[in-house]
């Protein structure tokens, strides 16, 4: 599923807050080697030795969008960053979600940083006369995003919080007890969360995994786990794995 | 025209860039991106004699300059590299290849060279004797001149004529000592540094980042270091040395040769810039004209008065 | 309100932070910039039993995120250093301070030792350990563990129960050994880790760019190595360690606070920015209380489990 | 002589080319620790450790004025910085030229980018009711900079070129010997021109001289040398040494 890797410049067109420690980055570019949802590009930053992978959000002609966290000195630095400004990135990482397997009503599960992948993939499921439906698990209602831009796709969107400011009060799996006969599900977000969907979910599924990476195209092996279909790197044969691969 | 060719101990090199032990798998991943028989060549993932998956993740930290790896040597094993790596390579590199080796007592040591002297692909045996051996208190082979030449011996018994170069850690307090203790047991070279030992702790957890504790630092940060170590090692051998930690640009490569460098290894760097061995082989004509270098081999060492 | 106090073996800082030899001359020319009382305490320039230039310029290289000295303990002297310089610090410095010396024999670290620990100003000896030993080939008294052990002996010996620290090397196969050494011939506690042997070649000149060929590699490069020296010596010793190498900012204070140290010096970092010690000290509490940090001692070494 | 140091932030006002890899750059900031001409700044440079150390060209109010020489890569890339962007310096560095000992007529002898900081020392002089003349070195007509300013100070400014290709053929001593009665001189350049005008001067006079630095303000001995009045720092106790007391 993969193509090759690219390594551009592209040039920020838009960066702002949109949730708590949260931003939206639009970024221009030769965005050819991205080719399937659930991709990450990696992120050269000034003063910073590693690349920071980040999941594509969204695409659309020369155009990529990426949402973020603020969770420590890169993605801090990312916020500051002025539009017009360049960044160094390596485009086309990562196997990505494989859309043949959805079946026609898929289930998409995201948490916090985790839900910005499930927008490509709706969008794309979309495109192939899929019909998905969301849960968008949160801590709180500051943290919430997303939800308005799922909506606008037509998508029957569920919200979760952890402390139940917002939506219905738990985690997302708390709210995948209320869907039955999806056909296929979708996940990102942290490995709890991950862990938790596929032991509630009733349905085959694909997970995506975040590692510590050194380089995010495969040659480093910082980044392996083990899988049921042995040895895998998170960022070339990953970040989604197949539910039924994944050693808890 | 400048002339950019070196030699190491026979095996002749178009250039002096080496992409450098487990940073460039077993090169088909980087074929993808550009044809690496421009390469010098390149010193193919740390080979065992059997197959490993190495440590625990966190393997990756992050430091000013520079990273930590834990990898561990996760590597297939020797007999997969020679059944499956080495053909898949074959379709994408037609030059020979340095074969990195590692192991945990003699044996595998022998064991590993010995398979892969017997590969026609084979140009040179890198053996990393950084690694902890586990028959001497797990204090690794390299940082004692007499563990380190007796498995220099050991591999040259069975290399099958092909040049072996020692691959030296910088964790030593005396590292010309152990080069020279090489030297005199038939190394046809020397290659350093490996990673140094570093960490960091990760605040939140309270808990070190790496899963391992301590990792291999290596990248920009280290080049001081490995600079001195090459000119010291230079000065204590007569035997060719592959140059490397930090190696990041043109003039970092022509430094190391200054400093008495037959070749250099580029580490890290591939892994921020998967298109740095390229971009610096490209380069390399035009720095040496303006620094008045004809001949590469002119250079090596020639900073020592 | 967070508690910043830490004890260095009965000497009492307010704050951990303290600047490093060599980088903070006698602490007047920082008194003009701030108030240097804020400070746990600073090291002093390290004191040699007689007046010294130090080696020939360029005496300074840069590195990536680091850069190398080869100032060669230039002082005047620790005569001079009671006369004029301690003199002149009381003017501008309330607190005891951290005597740094230096020998290349045996007798020089007693002269000094004595000398200094004879002032009222001087709260802890920190012996450097690091300078090539004269009666000995050169190599430093701080790369043999019974070297290193004779000198802590004799210093303490003469040190008028002040404490004595031995400020260890970090170029060296196993500092946790020469650590233990020196706690067993009766340190107090350790400093570490001094400079990294490093150099750096100048491509237009063909040539080191020090004079003395090789310097003193400090600075944000080294922090990991630091921190892994610390972490093992820790494990090794139960007399309290000074962190260094590298810290420059708060957070690598508490980075290297978890692995071990019971203080913490900053040295290239004050070249940098002659405030980096003042914001660190003034930032503490604020970071402390966002990682839950109640008092600093309680995080001492607690990153090992 | 020398005040207080002091660190803060400069905004860049112009930064533009004015003679062949020698650049002009104005930055407005806090500007009260400059105290005499001849003294220098240091600025830190995002990717590079150490500071580079440049003498102050002109002062008048909060705008600073510096010309360098793209020789490395620090250089290089302050000759890129756009302006609007900041720069930390710090101000108020090194001992600088003690104009009280110039005399009615003191001789300026600039060589390359030695010739900046007399521009400053000029204009003090003239403040105060001295009159300079200034001899400026250069290696060829495409390097010269400088002339029409130290004219349009009413200054006899008399050029030389190592390949004669302006102004008198030769080196700064060749233009000396045409001078005489000069009350003393003033000098910035490489070492060895530093050297001749010292042997060659007919007058008492100060030198200013470079180093590799470490700090910049006295704090790490990196930049000792002996005098006949003892050990001293070029950065704190100099830049500039009285004739009288150089080693050669
Ligand atoms: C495939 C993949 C996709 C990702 N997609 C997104 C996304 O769309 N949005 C988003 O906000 N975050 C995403 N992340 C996590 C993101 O990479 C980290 O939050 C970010 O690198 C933290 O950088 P920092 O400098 O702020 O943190 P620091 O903690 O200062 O970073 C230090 C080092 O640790 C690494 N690191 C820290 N946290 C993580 C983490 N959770 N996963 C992997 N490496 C980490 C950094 O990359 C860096 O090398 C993704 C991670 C992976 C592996
Ligand atoms: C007191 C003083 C005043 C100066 N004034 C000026 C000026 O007004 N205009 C100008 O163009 N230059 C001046 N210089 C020289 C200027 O500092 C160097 O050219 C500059 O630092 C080179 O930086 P780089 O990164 O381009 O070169 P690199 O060679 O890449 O620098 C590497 C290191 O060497 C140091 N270095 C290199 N050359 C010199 C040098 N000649 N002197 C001191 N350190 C050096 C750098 O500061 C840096 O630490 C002055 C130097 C000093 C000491
Ligand atoms: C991720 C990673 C894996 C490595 N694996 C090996 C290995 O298997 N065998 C080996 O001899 N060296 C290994 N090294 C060390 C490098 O080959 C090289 O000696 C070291 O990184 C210094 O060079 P650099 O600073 O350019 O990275 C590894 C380095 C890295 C960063
Ligand atoms: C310019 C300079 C001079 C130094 N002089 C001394 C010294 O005289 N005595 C000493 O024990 N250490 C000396 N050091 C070492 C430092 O005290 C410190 O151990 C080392 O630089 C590591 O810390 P850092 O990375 O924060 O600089 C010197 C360091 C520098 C940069
Ligand atoms: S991060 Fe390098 S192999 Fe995955
Ligand atoms: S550069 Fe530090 S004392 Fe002069």
């Amino acid at each position: 599923m993969a193509g090759c890797l690219k390594k551009g410049l592209f040039k920020i067109r838009k960066n702002r807050k949109i949730a708590k420690d949260i931003y939206l980055m639009i970024l221009q570019g030769d965005t050819s080697a991205v080719t399937a949802p659930g991709q990450f590009v990696n992120i050269a930053l000034n003063g910073f030795y590693l690349r920071r992978p980040i999941s594509v959000c969204d695409l659309s002609g020369d155009m990529l969008t990426i949402i973020y966290k603020v969770v420590g000195h890169g993605t801090a630095y990312m916020s500051k960053l002025e539009k017009g400004r360049h960044l160094d990135l390596l485009t086309g990482l990562g196997n990505g979600y494989d859309t043949s397997c959805s079946g026609d009503k898929p289930l998409l599960i995201g948490g916090g940083v985790g839900v910005p992948p499930l927008y490509y993939l709706a969008k794309k499921l979309l495109e192939q006369k899929k019909h998905p439906s969301v849960i968008l698990g949160f801590n709180s209602r500051e943290d919430v995003f997303g939800e308005q831009e799922f909506k606008a796709l037509g998508l029957e969107t569920v919200i979760t919080t952890a402390d139940g400011s917002y939506g219905i009060s738990g985690f997302v799996t708390d709210a995948l007890k209320n869907f039955h006969n999806y056909s296929y599900f979708y996940s990102c977000g942290p490995e709890a969360m991950l862990k938790a969907v596929s032991d509630a979910s009733e349905s085959s599924g694909e997970l995506s995994f975040e590692e510590r990476m050194g380089c995010g195209f495969g040659a480093c092996m910082g980044c392996s786990c083990k899988t049921k279909y042995g040895n895998k790197r998170i960022c070339k044969d990953g970040p989604v794995l197949k539910k039924e691969e994944v050693i808890w | 025209m400048v002339n950019t060719h070196v030699n190491l101990s026979g095996f002749e090199l178009d250039n002096p860039v080496i992409p450098a032990s487990g940073t460039f798998g077993y090169g088909y991943e980087f074929a993808e991106l550009y044809d690496i028989n421009i390469l010098g060549t390149f010193s193919f993932k740390g080979t065992t004699r059997d197959p490993r998956f190495g440590n625990p993740t966190p393997r990756i930290a992050e430091c000013a300059s520079g990273m930590l790896n834990s990898v561990g040597l996760q590597n297939p094993g020797v007999d997969q590299v020679i059944a499956e790596e080495l053909p898949r390579l074959k379709k994408c590199f037609r030059k020979k290849v340095i074969a990195n080796i590692s192991g945990f007592s003699r044996d595998e040591y022998v064991c590993c060279a010995e398979k892969l002297a017997a590969q026609e692909q084979v140009g040179l045996i890198e053996v990393n004797v950084s690694c902890p051996n586990v028959h001497n208190g797990g204090m690794s082979f390299g940082t004692c001149p007499s563990s380190a030449a007796e498995i220099t011996r050991a591999v040259k018994a069975v290399a099958n004529h092909k040049p072996v170069y020692l691959k030296l850690t910088p964790n030593v307090t005396n590292v010309a000592e152990i080069a020279k203790a090489c030297e005199d047991a038939g190394a046809d070279g020397i290659s350093l540094i490996n990673t140094m030992l570093g960490m960091r702790i990760d605040l939140r957890k309270r808990k070190p980042v790496l899963a391992n504790t301590m990792g291999g630092f290596s990248g920009k940060a280290v080049f001081p270091v490995a600079l001195r170590m090459v000119w010291q090692v230079y000065e204590a051998v007569r035997i060719p040395i592959i140059g490397m930690g930090g190696v990041s640009s043109t003039e970092d490569v022509l430094e190391m040769m200054f400093a008495g460098a037959s070749a250099v290894q580029i580490g890290a760097a591939n892994l921020q810039n998967p298109f740095i061995c390229k971009e610096i082989i490209e380069e390399l004509p035009a720095v040496m004209e303006r620094l008045n270098i004809q001949n590469l081999t002119d250079i090596i060492g020639a900073a020592h008065s």
